[in-house]
């Protein structure tokens, strides 16, 4: 087993190391392949396959149940959409207004929201023209389910500056 | 054939069968005194710390479980996932059981030629940290990490129904690391078996290096020279421990009774548990007269009992057969010893009185909870 | 190979060591992502995928057929592209225009902003202005002037805006107008493809043909162990319950059911066809689609099916198999094993509807839950409530008839043969055997079991008082008596025969069970005791549930001397064993001895004679083997039953219920049914004295009957989970239940449809109408409605409270004349009758308040002739149809309806109105004419009558039915009521 | 690491020379010099706890079996999933079953559930084990007696732990178990309900031993395991236990050096 067991040794000689390099490397690596593999677990481990919050989707009833020209606040509270009904459209808009995610105010007789936190008004169509907010109101993905409901997923967002407002599924034609 | 093995087993592995057995084998096993040891040779038992003992000992271990996993009963009790830690605690017991006196012998032979131990002859040499003891941990650390998630992979923790406070499952058992306690239940009032013997044990074990006050042995594996010290210890932890947790694990079946390694675990086995105390014993059977009112007078030959155990019992050991114990280790360490030693004796001493005798109590005053 | 100074060990052999060990854990910790990955539910979302495409494009395929065929469309098609061709040639390069408009709205934005701003202006101007004039902070002239200014400039520039805007919208105008023709085309196109539109948005979201590479690799990447952590494809699915919970016993937790996540097509009426888990749910209009009764959004799965809702595979769902071939499938299959720490495993499919029974407990039948109503009719029935308690039964009469008179009915040798076997003479009693079953069937017991009859005879018929049977008049005629039990409506109840045993017995055939069926009374009775008893049922047996039919003394004379004729040869021929005095003294000493020590109990015994021990160990038995329970039987008036509650059996924990030595599936529902099947044979194996034996008869049940009162006895549990869900306790709702459970007591759905259900007695008149009125199949399904007794359906609205009140008391008014069958006279009490009335009121919505005045029914001289003449054969001819007193009408019997002479006391004023202006709303189907058209009733009267005013119309027809009146009419209503708080046992605790 | 030119630094060696590299690893790279080993266990905090030489057998698996080594290792696999497992579970009688669950439910990897219970149970073997390795070798024997008493306690507290953990799923395995042990506390000499002397700790007619007053509400917070057991089990299991098991352990260690190393004969 030894290749010189009455060699005295002096404390700077280099190890001989040749003959193990193979499986040296072939350990550190699998091991190195290990801890990556807890890393991985432990990300993992932190995303769960369910969420116990409320659904981010919700079914908002027939498109006639809204007045034309008018902002619904029928799921504010609940979901954090107004849902506003135009001649020819329907379309979702988030309650967050995009300074710094404050809930505005709908105010009908001037017909326009009204940020409380720093003044950023919108018009009905959610496009900002007053005070700090930087860009416009999020609309939220809306469309039909089998029985003719309108079903609105908050997953999915609009911005009007990324000009995704055309998007077909932005909003519905009514 | 094998259905007559099987019943053959279930008889024997009833306690007051294979706890005696295991009792009047243990000294010879584990001899605690020169004349035994010398015995011990001579029917060759010291053969068992070979390497043919060892492969003997496991195999036939390994054997067992293999007969036994065919039955259905006994494959479900050893297979239940909180049972799994304990069949692998009797392999590894019997194992370490097995490595640890092999060394002790080998180096008893080598001391016995003059050679010292084989550590003293090891110790001359030293050898750095690192890389060797450090690799050897990290590979320690690896395949301790894959046998945890092979485990983990096989077998799936336990989940069972949600808590009802109102249905208690039969037998409803503690943790098994406890349930030695449990057994001892079976024996004792719950103040001894699951307060005082705790204890007792606790106290004991922290005891030991003050007992033990033999300078030999120390730092490599030896029996003879501490014969006495391993017997007794070999005896509290292998079978007021480890064997009475398997019974309680894989022999306790509903309503605790005993079910053998191959028996149906039926709920409505029956078995006759009519015990009777002391004091019932001694004056209605033996004198033919009712129980005295007076507590004190009824229970008096419980107490007397037991104060002649703890007083006339020492007494007589140390004129007799730990003479030469007393004279090593002085009256201070000697009380002690004989206290704690007498206190873990109770345990197989009531367990016979019981079987032999159906003695539920030796003192019983359930007025005030008190119950020997 | 080296070893090296101060080292022990070859680091070589450690690299190596160290190399495998590495390599085998980072093995093992791929296995530990694979087998997590690994999960089933994700195979069967990714195959519920494909199974998807596939039902999407099926749809599509039809959708683009039907609109290849829709010529409409073809046409549009080409008329699009005409109008888009139009468009390309009129309406674009219009470059000038577009530079116009461009223009306009640069300008337009410019003007907004200086608006904007200027109107900030003017408001922060006008700010301080306010303020100063308020809080004197500045000066107001100056801040006046300034705002003004603002304020001029502002409107100046509102009017520029919107000159600009006009002028901006005169040009798009005419951009618009040129592409109009087009968008409205399109928009038409869209609406008619709307539908086809939708799938393709679906295949292209969900079908990878559909995608370009990219997506395809991406759909594939997202499923990736760790990378689907993000988006994947497949995902557990859950519906958390606000109403609903898990019961933690302590505490109550929202439940969580995940079932969803591999029964995907549950909702989904597509997937009908399918195997499971996708499945579409086979009663969809009852349970989880949205507009459901149960949706599932609300009620989840567990909580009617049982399993743990949390699961996400098979096993832990703790699904259980129906039958032992679905087990061994499964074992295969999924490597099933019975999962003993879930309390509430799956209920097996065939007994589902045990998860009724939770929430429906109080109803009489639960609708829509067959195999349960059977259940329970079969418990009703076979009177399994007498010796088990059971909430819903409390109160009810003994199933049995009474004993106390025994003797005037019965012979000995009768009563002996027919206790130790009543199946034999019998096949379809509801009496259960007691012996020759599992545990008493060996010679000894056999020759115990004999002996033990010999003492309950004797101290049934020791005990028998004295009843004298009313005299019969002497001639009968068989013929005749057969006629009557035909027409009558016996059959409502009874049986002429015991049914085939080879059909599954169902809901209606129970209800003709509810009396015994009629064979072999020759050899059990005399027909003088039948005479008797049908004269007057409660003579006998005071809480017989048997009505009393209003027979004249011949018409009874003549049925009983039917009845008897039917006689059981080889009953009659069976032996009855003699007395063994040993076996006799064994089983008096075997209960003297539990009453005093042996010794004197020997002493006792010697001074007994042979009639003494009978009757002694006679009572003995009964008072053992509860016969009480079910007959009333002297000296055990006080008795409790000996059975167990069955009220919370279906939450009995399983390790309860003792298995002995029986090979079943330990299961609760394999216990019951094994306790059913063969009810002693726990016993098996086991040694017990006589007096330890378990003691339930066995009622001979078939797998069927067996089924459904396993469902229903699986279905008796406490659950705190629902309580939210639980129909309220109203005083409504309470009323519908009590009179629901009366009507289930009385077996009334035997003859009359309740709530949509029953009228079973149908099929016999059938069978009466062609046997003795010699009507062929036809005709005798067209008599059938006017010869049957009448669906109560809307009954509290039509019948005047009052009349009906004394109706059902005392039914010999022939609101039917010609009707045969006879409605009977029971004995409800006060509190039965409200109960009834509340019932049929409630039902109709017709006990609340308002409480409206009656109706003025007064009539006008003009009126009254008016009325008559519309009620003539001139106008409606009401009389053509309808009796009148005695005058009965022309036609055949098939259209006659009810006498108009009662309907001033019987029909409520207002339902009169309604139900002439439109019969068929009220009763869909029914005979009335329709007079006034609902389609077209301004011009639907007769137009000579009041002014042709159809609402005057009915109301003096209506207030002319008031006039009429019942003295040619033989009978009155007569009012002679038990108060509830009679005598009558157990009726009018039932009716608080 | 090429061997054909000796002059030319590898990337791996050029990196050992960079100040980051050499501010973090004190030794240096390739630990290829006997100093270099002596230096990595000096310098190394997690190394530092062994001396740099050791006599031969103490080195030998053969006479340690690495027992002590391992439950360290295995409490530390406790803690790290122990604290991952607090990310979803929580301890109250509604969701902690529930939550439990759902480890093997939905939430991906719950596989740590596992790992936990079976180290849990592997800590408690390797525990015993190492303790009979250290009678078997007389380690126990001066001076080293105290260590041996540090050893005893930190046994009973890995059993404690492993009891208190057994409650946290709330499953009918976890309340009897919890319920058996504690009925065990109620029958404590004086200050169990149940214990002998239950009645001594009176004061006229007033007994301070009772139902809501004695050992096992003490355990339990209530007078059954529910909802106060359950949150006390949890707190003992996650913090305070383990706080006072780090105490011991580090004394432990510390007195193995201090004792003279790893036992061996003198």
């Amino acid at each position: 087993m030894s290749s010189n067991p009455n060699n005295q040794t002096t404390l700077d000689q280099p190890v001989e190391r040749r003959s193990f390099i193979k499986w040296a490397t072939i350990g550190w690596a699998a091991f190195i392949g290990v801890v990556g593999g807890y890393a991985s677990i432990l990300i993992r481990y932190l995303f769960p396959n369910v969420l116990f919050e409320p659904k981010q989707s919700f079914r908002a009833g027939k498109p006639d149940e809204y007045v034309i020209g008018e902002v619904s606040e029928r799921f504010k509270d609940l979901h954090g959409v107004w849902i506003v009904r135009e001649t020819d459209k329907i379309y979702a808009l988030a309650t967050v207004c995009t300074h710094l995610g404050c809930t505005p105010t709908w105010m009908p007789g001037e017909a326009k929201f009204k940020c409380p936190c720093h003044g950023s008004g919108f018009y009905k169509n959610g496009i900002n023209f007053e005070g700090p907010a930087p860009r416009p109101l999020e609309r939220y993905l809306i469309g039909f389910n089998d029985s003719g409901e309108i079903v609105i997923d908050k997953t999915k967002k609009f911005q009007y500056e990324k000009g995704e407002w055309d998007d077909p599924q932005s909003f519905i034609a009514a | 054939m094998i259905e007559s093995i099987k019943l053959f087993i279930n008889q024997i592995t009833a306690p007051q069968i294979s706890f005696t057995a295991i009792i009047l084998l243990f000294f010879f096993i584990f001899p605690p005194s020169e004349g035994l040891y010398k015995f011990h040779k001579k029917i060759g038992l010291h053969k068992l710390w070979t390497n043919a003992g060892g492969k003997f000992m496991m195999g036939a271990l390994f054997l067992f479980f293999c007969f036994g996993i065919m039955d259905e009963n006994f494959r479900l009790i050893v297979t239940k996932a909180d049972n799994v830690p304990i069949v692998g605690l009797l392999f590894l017991v019997v194992f370490f059981l097995w490595f640890a006196l092999k060394q002790g012998y080998d180096n008893d032979k080598r001391i016995e030629e003059g050679k010292g131990p084989i550590e003293a002859e090891d110790a001359k040499e030293k050898v750095l940290v690192w890389p060797d003891l450090v690799y050897i941990e990290l590979i320690a650390i690896v395949g301790c990490s894959i046998l945890l998630l092979v485990w983990a992979m096989g077998l799936a923790a336990p989940l069972e129904a949600p808590a009802n406070p109102t249905v208690s499952p039969n037998p409803s058992k503690a943790p098994w690391y406890f349930l030695g306690l449990q057994e001892m239940l079976v024996y004792f009032d719950p103040w001894i078996a699951g307060v005082l013997f705790p204890a007792i044990i606790k106290l004991g074990f922290m005891a030991i290096p003050f007992i033990d006050n033999n300078p030999k042995g120390a730092g490599y594996y030896t029996f003879n020279e501490r014969k006495m010290a391993i017997s007794i210890f070999l005896f509290l932890w292998l079978v007021l421990w480890i064997f009475l947790i398997s019974t309680g694990t894989f022999l306790r079946g509903p309503n605790w009774n005993f079910f053998g390694p191959f028996e149906y675990w039926d709920t409505h086995k029956l078995e006759a548990l009519t015990n009777i105390n002391l004091s019932e014993l001694v004056y209605m059977i033996w004198l033919g007269q009712a129980l005295p009112d007076n507590i004190l007078i009824r229970e008096m030959w419980g107490f007397l009992l037991i104060g002649a155990y703890f007083v006339i019992t020492p007494a007589l050991l140390t004129v007799t057969i730990f003479k030469k114990v007393f004279q090593r280790l002085g009256p201070v360490r000697y009380s002690v010893f004989i206290v704690l030693l007498l206190l873990a004796c109770s345990l197989p001493i009531k367990m016979y009185l019981r079987w032999a005798f159906n003695i539920k109590y030796l003192v019983a005053i359930p007025e005030f909870f008190f119950n020997i | 190979m080296s070893k090296e100074p101060e080292s022990h060990y070859s680091i070589d052999k450690l690299h190596f060591i160290f190399a495998l060990a590495a390599l085998a854990l980072l093995v093992i910790v791929g296995g530990v992502f694979m087998k997590d990955y690994d999960r089933k539910w994700k195979d069967y979302q990714k195959k519920f995928r494909t199974y998807e495409i596939e039902v999407a494009r099926t749809t599509y395929d039809a959708e683009l057929n039907e609109l290849n065929d829709d010529a409409a469309y073809q046409e549009l098609l080409t008329e699009i592209e005409k109008a888009e061709k139009d468009y390309e040639a009129n309406c674009l390069g219009n470059d000038a225009l577009e530079q116009e408009i461009e223009d306009l709205e640069t300008q337009k934005i410019l003007k907004e902003q200086d608006l904007k701003y200027t109107n900030a202006e003017r408001d922060a101007a006008k700010f301080r202005y306010e303020n100063a004039v308020g809080h004197h902070v500045g000066d107001p002239k100056a801040t006046k002037g300034e705002y003004k200014s603002f304020a001029d400039r502002a409107k100046t520039l509102k009017r520029e805006v919107e000159d600009l805007k006009v002028a901006l919208a005169a040009k798009t105008e005419i951009k618009a107008k040129c592409g109009k023709q087009l968008t409205e085309l399109e928009r038409k196109k869209r609406r008619i493809t709307s539908e086809r539109d939708i799938v393709e948005r679906k295949l292209d979201a969900i079908d990878p043909n559909q995608m370009d590479f990219t997506n395809r690799v991406a759909q594939m990447v997202r499923d990736l162990p760790i990378l689907d952590l993000s988006t994947p494809t497949t995902e557990v699915k859950q519906i958390v319950l606000k109403d609903i919970t898990d019961d933690r016993i302590i505490r109550q937790v929202p439940k969580v059911d995940r079932c969803i996540t591999c029964h995907l097509g549950i909702d989904n009426p597509a997937y009908k066809d399918f195997p499971q888990p996708y499945k579409t749910h086979p009663n969809l209009d009852q349970y989880v689609s949205n507009d459901s009764a149960h949706p599932m959004e609300q009620y989840g799965c567990t909580v009617c099916h049982g399993g743990r809702g949390r699961a996400t595979s098979f096993q832990t769902a703790v699904h259980t198999p129906q039958n032992e071939e679905q087990k061994q499938d499964w074992k295969k299959k999924y490597n099933w094993k019975a999962d003993h720490h879930w309390e509430e495993p799956m209920y097996p499919l065939q007994y589902t509807e045990a998860g009724c029974f939770k929430c429906h407990s109080g109803e009489y039948p639960i609708k829509g839950a067959e195999t349960l109503n059977l259940g329970l009719q079969i418990i009703e029935r076979a009177g399994c409530y007498a010796c088990h308690e059971l909430e819903r039964y409390k109160d009810w009469p003994k199933p049995g008839p009474d004993l106390t008179h025994i003797a005037s009915k019965l012979s000995k040798e009768f009563a002996y043969k027919w206790i130790e076997d009543p199946h034999f003479f019998r096949k379809d009693t509801w009496m259960p055997a007691y012996y020759n079953l599992a545990n008493n069937s060996d010679l000894m017991s056999m020759a115990r079991g004999q002996q033990e009859i010999h003492a309950m005879v004797n101290y049934l018929f020791a005990e028998s008082q004295d009843f004298n049977l009313s005299k019969m008049p002497r001639k009968a005629n068989a013929e005749n008596g057969a006629e009557l039990v035909a027409s009558l409506g016996c059959y409502a109840c009874h049986q002429s025969k015991p049914l085939d045993g080879d059909h599954d017995v169902t809901n209606d055939d129970l209800r003709r069970q509810h009396g015994p069926t009629l064979t072999g009374l020759g050899t059990k009775t005399s027909k003088e005791w039948v005479y008797d008893w049908l004269k007057d049922p409660n003579r006998y047996h005071p809480e017989t549930r048997m009505p009393n039919m209003r027979l004249s003394d011949q018409e009874a004379a003549d049925i009983a001397e039917h009845l008897t004729q039917d006689t059981h040869k080889t009953f009659v021929m069976k032996s009855i064993p003699g007395f063994d005095e040993d076996i006799i003294n064994d089983i008096t000493m075997e209960f003297l001895g539990k009453q005093m020590p042996k010794t004197s109990a020997e002493k006792k015994l010697a001074t007994m004679d042979l009639d003494q021990k009978l009757k002694y160990s006679g009572e003995k038995l009964i008072g053992r083997y509860g016969c009480y329970s079910c007959h009333n039987i002297k000296g055990f008036d006080n008795a409790k039953p000996i059975g167990i509650a069955l009220d919370e059996e279906g939450s009995k924990a399983l390790h309860k219920l003792d298995f002995g030595y029986v090979h079943v599936d330990h299961t609760k529902h394999g216990w019951f049914d094994q306790k059913l099947k063969a009810p002693r044979s726990f016993d098996n194996h086991k040694v017990k004295a006589p007096g330890e034996k378990l003691l339930m008869p066995n009622f001979r049940l078939s797998a069927h009957e067996r089924e459904a009162v396993v469902t229903s006895i699986l279905g008796f549990v406490t659950d705190v989970t629902v309580k939210n869900k639980i129909k309220p306790r109203t005083p409504e709702n309470l009323q519908l239940e009590k009179g629901q459970e009366i009507i289930a007591q009385m077996n009334c759905r035997s003859c009359h449809k309740i709530e949509g259900e029953g009228a079973t007695v149908q099929d016999t008149i059938v069978d009466w109408l062609k046997a003795y009125q010699g009507k062929t199949d036809s005709e005798a399904e067209k008599f059938l409605t006017s010869f049957s007794p009448p669906d109560l359906h809307g009954a509290g609205k039509k019948i005047d409270i009052e009349w009906l009140f004394n109706f059902l008391h005392s039914p010999d008014v022939e609101v039917r004349p010609w009707l045969e069958a006879r409605m009977p006279t029971y004995k409800f009490n006060v509190g039965h009758l409200n109960t009834l009335v509340q019932y049929f009121n409630t039902l109709d919505g017709e006990d609340k308040f308002p409480v409206n005045p009656k109706p003025d029914v007064s009539l006008t001289d003009h009126e009254y002739k008016q009325a008559e003449k519309l009620f003539s054969l001139e106008y409606l001819g009401c009389n053509l149809c309808h009796i009148v007193g005695n005058e009965t009408p022309t036609g055949t019997q098939d259209t006659w309806a009810p006498d108009l002479t009662l309907a001033k006391t019987r029909l409520k004023p207002e339902w009169i109105i309604e139900w002439i202006k439109d019969p068929q709303a009220l009763v869909p189907g029914t005979n009335m004419p329709t007079f006034f058209d609902p389609s077209d009733y301004e011009n639907s009267g007769a137009p000579d009558i009041l002014d042709g005013d159809e609402d005057e119309q009915i109301r003096v027809l209506r207030n002319y039915l008031m006039t009429l009146t019942p003295d040619k009419r033989k009978t009155k209503v007569k009012v002679e009521i038990p108060a509830s708080d009679t005598n009558e046992a157990g009726a009018s605790e039932a009716t608080p | 690491m090429s061997n054909h030119d000796p002059n030319k630094e590898t990337l791996f060696q050029k990196m050992q020379k960079t100040q980051v590299f050499r501010a973090i690893f004190r030794t240096g790279g390739a630990i290829d010099t006997h100093k270099k080993r002596v230096l990595v266990t000096l310098n190394n905090v997690f190394l530092h706890l062994h001396p740099v030489r050791l006599p031969k057998h103490a080195v030998k698996v053969k006479y340690t079996w690495c027992m002590g080594g391992l439950s360290f290792f295995v409490f530390l696999v406790l803690t790290i999933t122990g604290i991952l497992l607090m990310f979803y579970y929580r301890p109250t009688v509604e969701y902690a079953y529930g939550d439990v669950t759902d480890l093997s439910e939905q939430v991906p990897l719950g596989i740590m559930r596992e790992i936990h219970r079976w180290a849990a149970h592997l800590m408690v073997i390797t525990v015993w084990l190492h303790m009979f390795r250290v009678f078997m070798t007389g380690s126990y024997k001066p001076p080293r007696e105290f260590n041996w008493i540090v050893g005893v306690i930190l046994l009973i507290l890995t059993m404690l732990m492993s009891f208190t953990g057994y409650l946290l799923p709330w499953d009918q395995l976890a309340i009897w178990a919890i319920t058996v042990g504690a009925n065990m506390a109620a029958a404590t000499p004086v200050i169990g309900t149940a214990g002998p002397g239950a009645s001594l700790l009176a004061i006229g007619d007033v007994n301070f031993v009772h139902g809501t007053a004695d050992a096992k509400f003490a355990m339990l917070g209530g007078r059954f395991v529910g909802e106060a057991a359950l949150i006390r089990f949890y707190v003992l299991h996650c913090i305070g236990l383990p706080f006072v098991m780090m105490l011991f352990m580090i004394v432990h260690f510390w007195r193995v050096r201090k004792d003279g190393g790893i036992s061996g004969p003198t």
